[in-house]
C-alpha cells in the first residue's frame, strides 16, 4: 500500500504541471524577479475556470442528469456549508484563533480551490481513472456555502457596530465571478453538448488547457512562496491546521462519498474538493463580509500551505484511500 | 494663470466598495473624479501585492472639487473607514475654470 | 420561411460564442464581480483582427484577386462612406439627435464592427454555407470611409473655434490600430498562401478561434451591459434606430450585393458588415475629431443594443433574406 | 532636509493628446514628467471605464517644475481643455536638488 | 472635519529598488504607503516606456507619515538618488485619525 | 552562393513571422495607433521562453547528456563572458563611447536574444535542417556570463562613490527571470522526456507557438521603430558596430563550432546566440548595476538595430556560412 502511494505521489510530482509549480516555488524563495503579470494570470484562471465547467457541463449531458449527480452535489453543498462549523471550533479551541478570524479562515476551508480540482482532474486522467463531467458542478456548488456558514458563525457583530456602511454582501456573495463562470460554463456545456465541445474541443482541453495549468502553477509557486516570506509570524498551530485538516475533511469526503455510492474516480474528486481551501471567492468575500479578520492568516494559510500540500500530496494520497476504501 | 483654490481629495479605498465611493462622491457635489490601480501597499491591516491570484487590490481615487464637497465626502469616509481599511489625504490645490468643479 | 428563420436562429443562439455573450450579459445585469481584464480583452481583440485579416488574406490567394473582390470592396467603400449621410438625417430629423452627435453615430453605422463579421462567418460556416476569404478585407475598407463622412457632415465647424490645438487627424483616422492590422494581417496572408496557412492553421483557426470569440464574447456581455445601466436616458428613438437601420441597411446591402453578382455566402457577410456598427475604430476617431458629439450615446446604441441584436438575430436574418434574394 | 520649492502638475488627459501634452511639457521647460493610466473616472463629458473593448481612458500626467514652465503649461492646457475633456490641478510642493526641475 | 497635518512623498523610483524603498519606509516610520506602475516617463536620464518587451519602467510610492519619517526617507533617498535616476517630492496634506500615521 | 543566399533570405523574409515583424515596424513608423499591451507582450515572452526551454529539455533527453552538449555549453560560456571584452575595447576605441557605456553596451552583446534564438530554429525547421535541443540550454547559459565581464571591465568604479545604497546585485544577475525560465523549462523537460512532450505538444509547439511568435514580433516590430524614432542622435559608429559585430561574432563563433565538432544545425545557432544581442535580463541587470551607462545607446542598437538585422539577414546568412564551412 504505502509503495502504491509513493508511487502514486512519484508519477504525481513528475507532472510537468507540478514541476512548473516546484519551478515558480523555488524561483521565488530564491527571490528570482520572475513575475507573471497580474492580469495575464486573472486570464488564466478565467480560462481555465471556463474550460472545467464547460467540459464538466458537455460530459454531465453525454452522462445524463442522473441520481449521482443530485447525490454528489447534495453532498457537495452540505460538506461546504457544515464543515466550517467543525473548522471553526478547532481553530478556536485548538489554534487559538481569534472569533472573526476564525471564521474566516473556517469558510475558505469549506470552499473549494478551482485549480486543485484542475490537478485532481488531470491526475485520475493521467492514470487512467475515469470520474463524472458532473463533479464540475459538484464544484462550482462548493464555492458559495461555506461563506454563509462563516456569517452565521459571527452572527450579527460581524462589522463595526459605530459604522453605518452597509457593503451589497449578498450579491458579492453569491454572484462571485468564480461561481458564475463555472456554473455557467457548465450550463453552456450541458446546452451545446458534443456539437459545442466539437467546435472547442481543442481550446478547452488536451495541450491548451494542460499548458495553461502549468503556467498557472508557475505563477502560484512564484505567489505563494513570496506571501509565506512575507508573513510574519508562522504559529505551528496553524501550519499543522493546514496540512491534517485537509486529511481529515478529505478522508471523511471519502466515506460520505462512499456512502452515497460515488464511482472511484467521483470519490477522489470529492475528497480533492473537501480537502481543497479556497483562495479566490472567500477572501474577497471575507474583505467585504469579515473586514477584521486577519488576512494575514488565511490567505497564507489556503494559498501556500493547503493548496501545495494537495497539490503534490494530497490528490495521490486521497485517492490510495479511495481505493483503500473499495470506491 | 488665474488659479481658483479647491481641495483635492487622495483616497486609497479596497476595490469593492469603489461603486459605492462613487456614488456618494457625485451626491456630495463631485463633478469629477479619476480612478487609479496599486499594484501594491502596505497599512494598519498588513501588506498586499496584486498578483491576479489572491486579488488583494486597492484602488487610488482622485478627487478634486469644492471644500463643503470634501467636508460631506470626508464624513462618509470616516464611518467607512471604522470598519475598513484605507486612509484619505486632502490637499489645496489650484484649478482652472473654477466653477467647473 | 418563417420556421427557417425560427430554426436559425435557434441554431445561432445554441453556438457557445452565443451563449457566452448571454452569460456575460446575464453577470453584468445581476451585477456580478466578473470581469476580464482590460489587457486580456485587449490582446483577445487583437488576436481576433490578426486571425481575420490573415484567414482572408490566405484564401483570397487561394481564390485568385477576381472581380468579386474588386466589386465587393468597392461595394464596400460605397457603403461606408454613403450611408453616414442618410443615417445622419434620420438621426437629426427622426431622432432629434443633437448636430455633432448625429454625425459622430451615423459614422459608427457606417462603419463595421470585427466580432460582429467573426460572428457571421462561424455562424455560414456552422450552416456549411461558403464564402470568400476577400470579404475580410472588405471588411478592413469599411471601417474608415465612415469617418471621413462625418467630418464632411459637420464641416469646419467640428471644434471650438476658439482652440488652436489641431490633433492628428489623418494618421488617427487612416492609420488607426484596427484597420492597419486588419490589412496587414489580410496582406501577409495574401503573400504567405498556403505554405503559411500550414504554419499558423492551428492558430488562426479551429478551436482556438472559437475559444478566443467566446470569451472576448463573454466580456462583450459583460460591458455592453455595464454600459448600458450607466447610460442616464436611453431614449425610445435612439432604440428604435439601433435595431432598425440595421435591418435596412442590411437589406439595401443584400440588393446592392446581389446587383454586382456575389455568392449567397458573401451577401450575408456583406450584408452584416452594412448592418453592424463599430465600437472600437470609430469612438476613437470620434474622441479626437469631434469631441463635442456625446460618447453618452453612440457608444450605448452601438456596443449594447446594435451589437447584441446583430448578433443574435440580425446575423440569421440577412441569411435568410439573402436566401429569399435568391442569392 | 534642505527643499526648494516647485510647482507639481496633475493633468488628466485623454490618451490621444498624450504625445502633444508631452512634447508641450519639454518646450516649455519641464525637465521631467511620469504618466499613468486611470482605470476609470467621470467628468462633465461622462463616465469611462477601461476595459479594452472600448476603449475610453484617460491618463494622469504628473509633472514637477518651475512656476514659469507651469504657468505656460497652463496656458497651453487652457486652450486645449476648451475643446478637449480633462482637468488639470496644480499644487505646491518642495524638492530636493531643486536645479534639476 | 478634524484634519491633522502630515507630509505627502510622492516617489518616483525604479522597480528593481522598490523592496529596499518599501523596508525602508517601515523602518523609518511610516505605517503605510501605496505603490502605482507608470506607463510612460521622461527626466534626465531619458525617457522610457513600458512596453512588455524592454521592461524599463518607473513606479510612484506615494507614502503619507509624519514629519520626521518624512526627513528620515529624504536622506535615505537623498542619497540613492546620487546614483540611481528618480525623483521625489514633499506636499503638505490633512489626514482624518492624525495617530495612526 | 550568394544566390543561394539571396534564396534562403527570401524564403526567411516571406515566414510569416517576418511578415508581422515588417508589418509592426511599419506600423510603427507610420506612428498608427497600434499597441500590444504590455502585458500580454510580456506573458508572450514568458510563454516563448518557457515552450523554448521546455522542447530543449524534452529533446535533450532523448538524445541523452552527450558530449556535444557539454562542449556546445562551455563553448557558449566562454562566448559570453569573453566577446564582451573585445567588444568594449571597439566601442571605446573605434565609437568613442564612454567607458561605462561602452561596458554595459558590450555585455548586451556578450548575451542573447531569446526570440532571434526563436528565430532562427524555426528558420531550421522551414529549410529541413536538425539541430540539437540542447542549444536551448546553451540559450540560457549565454544569458548571464556577460553580465559578470561588464562588471570586471568597469571594476570598483560602477557605481558612484558618494552613495552608500548597495543593490542586491547578484540575485538580479544570477536569478533574472529570463534564465531561471529558460533553465527551468529545460529541466523540466528533461525530466518529464517524452511523456511530458505528449501533454504539452500542441501548447509549446506547432501552430500555437508559432502564432504566438508572430503575435509577439508584430509587438517587436512596433517597439522597435519607435524606441528608434526616439533616439536623439544616431552615431554612424555605433550604427556600424550594431550590423557588423553581430557578423564577426557569428563568424568566430561559426570557427569555434565547427572546431568542436558541431553539426550544421547547431553551429547555425550558435552563431545566431553568438550575433545576437539581450534586450532583456541585460537592461534589467544595467539599471542595477551601471546605473551611469546611458540606456539610451544600448537599448536602441540590441533592439531596434541588431535585432531586425538578425531577423531578416543574419540568420540565413549564418546559415549559408556554416553551409561553407562546411558544418
Ligand atoms: N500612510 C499611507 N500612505 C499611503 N498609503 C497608505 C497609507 N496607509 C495606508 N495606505 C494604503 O491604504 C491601504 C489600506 O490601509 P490600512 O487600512 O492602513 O491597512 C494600504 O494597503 C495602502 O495601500
Ligand atoms: N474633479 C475631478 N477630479 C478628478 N478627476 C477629474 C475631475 N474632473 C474630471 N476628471 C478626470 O478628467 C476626465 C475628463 O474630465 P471632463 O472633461 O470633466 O469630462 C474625467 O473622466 C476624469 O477622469
Ligand atoms: N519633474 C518630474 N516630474 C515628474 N516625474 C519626474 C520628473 N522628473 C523625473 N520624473 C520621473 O522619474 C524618472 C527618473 O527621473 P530622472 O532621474 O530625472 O531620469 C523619470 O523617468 C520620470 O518618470
Ligand atoms: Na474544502
Ligand atoms: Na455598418
Ligand atoms: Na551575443
Amino acid at each position: 500500500m504505502l509503495e502504491a502511494v509513493t508511487n502514486a505521489a512519484l508519477t504525481n510530482l513528475l507532472a510537468p504541471a507540478i514541476l512548473f509549480f516546484a519551478l515558480g516555488a523555488l524561483a521565488g524563495w530564491a527571490k528570482s524577479d520572475l513575475t507573471i503579470p497580474d492580469q495575464a494570470a486573472k486570464a488564466l484562471s478565467l480560462y481555465l475556470m471556463l474550460c472545467i465547467g464547460f467540459k464538466g457541463g458537455v460530459e454531465a449531458r453525454v452522462s445524463g442528469v442522473n441520481q449521482d449527480l443530485l447525490a454528489s452535489g447534495a453532498l457537495g453543498l452540505a460538506f461546504s456549508f457544515l464543515t466550517p462549523f467543525a473548522a471553526f471550533l478547532v481553530l478556536r479551541r485548538l489554534c487559538n484563533l481569534e472569533r472573526t478570524t476564525a471564521a474566516a479562515t473556517a469558510a475558505h476551508y469549506g470552499s473549494v480551490s478551482v485549480v486543485t480540482f484542475a490537478a485532481g482532474s488531470e491526475y485520475l486522467r493521467a492514470i487512467g481513472v475515469e470520474f463524472s463531467g458532473h463533479m464540475a458542478a459538484v464544484l462550482a456548488l462548493m464555492e458559495t456555502p461555506a461563506i454563509l456558514a462563516a456569517l452565521l458563525i459571527v452572527g450579527s457583530n460581524a462589522r463595526d457596530p459605530g459604522t453605518t456602511f452597509k457593503p451589497d454582501l449578498w450579491r458579492e456573495v453569491l454572484l462571485n465571478g468564480a461561481a458564475v463562470l463555472l456554473i455557467g460554463s457548465f450550463v453552456i456545456g450541458l446546452l451545446t453538448g458534443e456539437a459545442g465541445m466539437q467546435k472547442l474541443s481543442g481550446f478547452v482541453a488536451g495541450p491548451a488547457f494542460q499548458g495553461a495549468l502549468c503556467l498557472f502553477l508557475l505563477d502560484m509557486g512564484l505567489v505563494a512562496t513570496r506571501r509565506l516570506q512575507e508573513t510574519r509570524a508562522i504559529r505551528l498551530g496553524l501550519v499543522a491546521f493546514a496540512v491534517i485538516w485537509p486529511i481529515l475533511s478529505g478522508i471523511a469526503a471519502l466515506f460520505a462519498a462512499r456512502a452515497v455510492g460515488l464511482s472511484l474516480g467521483d470519490m477522489t474528486l470529492f475528497a480533492v474538493l473537501a480537502a481543497s481551501a479556497s483562495y479566490i471567492a472567500v477572501p474577497a468575500a471575507m474583505r467585504l463580509a469579515l473586514p477584521k479578520a486577519d488576512a494575514g492568516v488565511y490567505i497564507p494559510m489556503s494559498l501556500a500551505m493547503t493548496f501545495p500540500f494537495n497539490l503534490i500530496l494530497g490528490v495521490p494520497l486521497y485517492h490510495a484511500a479511495a481505493q483503500l476504501l473499495g470506491g | 494663470m488665474n488659479l481658483t483654490p479647491k481641495k483635492k481629495l487622495d483616497i486609497f479605498i479596497e476595490t469593492h466598495a469603489l461603486a459605492r465611493l462613487e456614488a456618494m462622491l457625485g451626491e456630495v457635489g463631485f463633478k469629477g473624479w479619476s480612478v487609479f490601480t496599486g499594484v501594491e501597499g502596505s497599512g494598519l491591516h498588513g501588506a498586499w501585492r496584486q498578483t491576479g491570484i489572491v486579488e488583494g487590490e486597492a484602488r487610488l481615487v482622485i478627487a478634486i472639487g469644492t471644500e463643503a464637497a470634501c467636508d460631506a465626502a470626508l464624513l462618509w469616509l470616516a464611518d467607512y473607514f471604522k470598519s475598513y481599511p484605507g486612509v484619505v489625504a486632502v490637499s489645496d490645490v489650484g484649478v482652472m475654470r473654477g466653477d467647473r468643479f
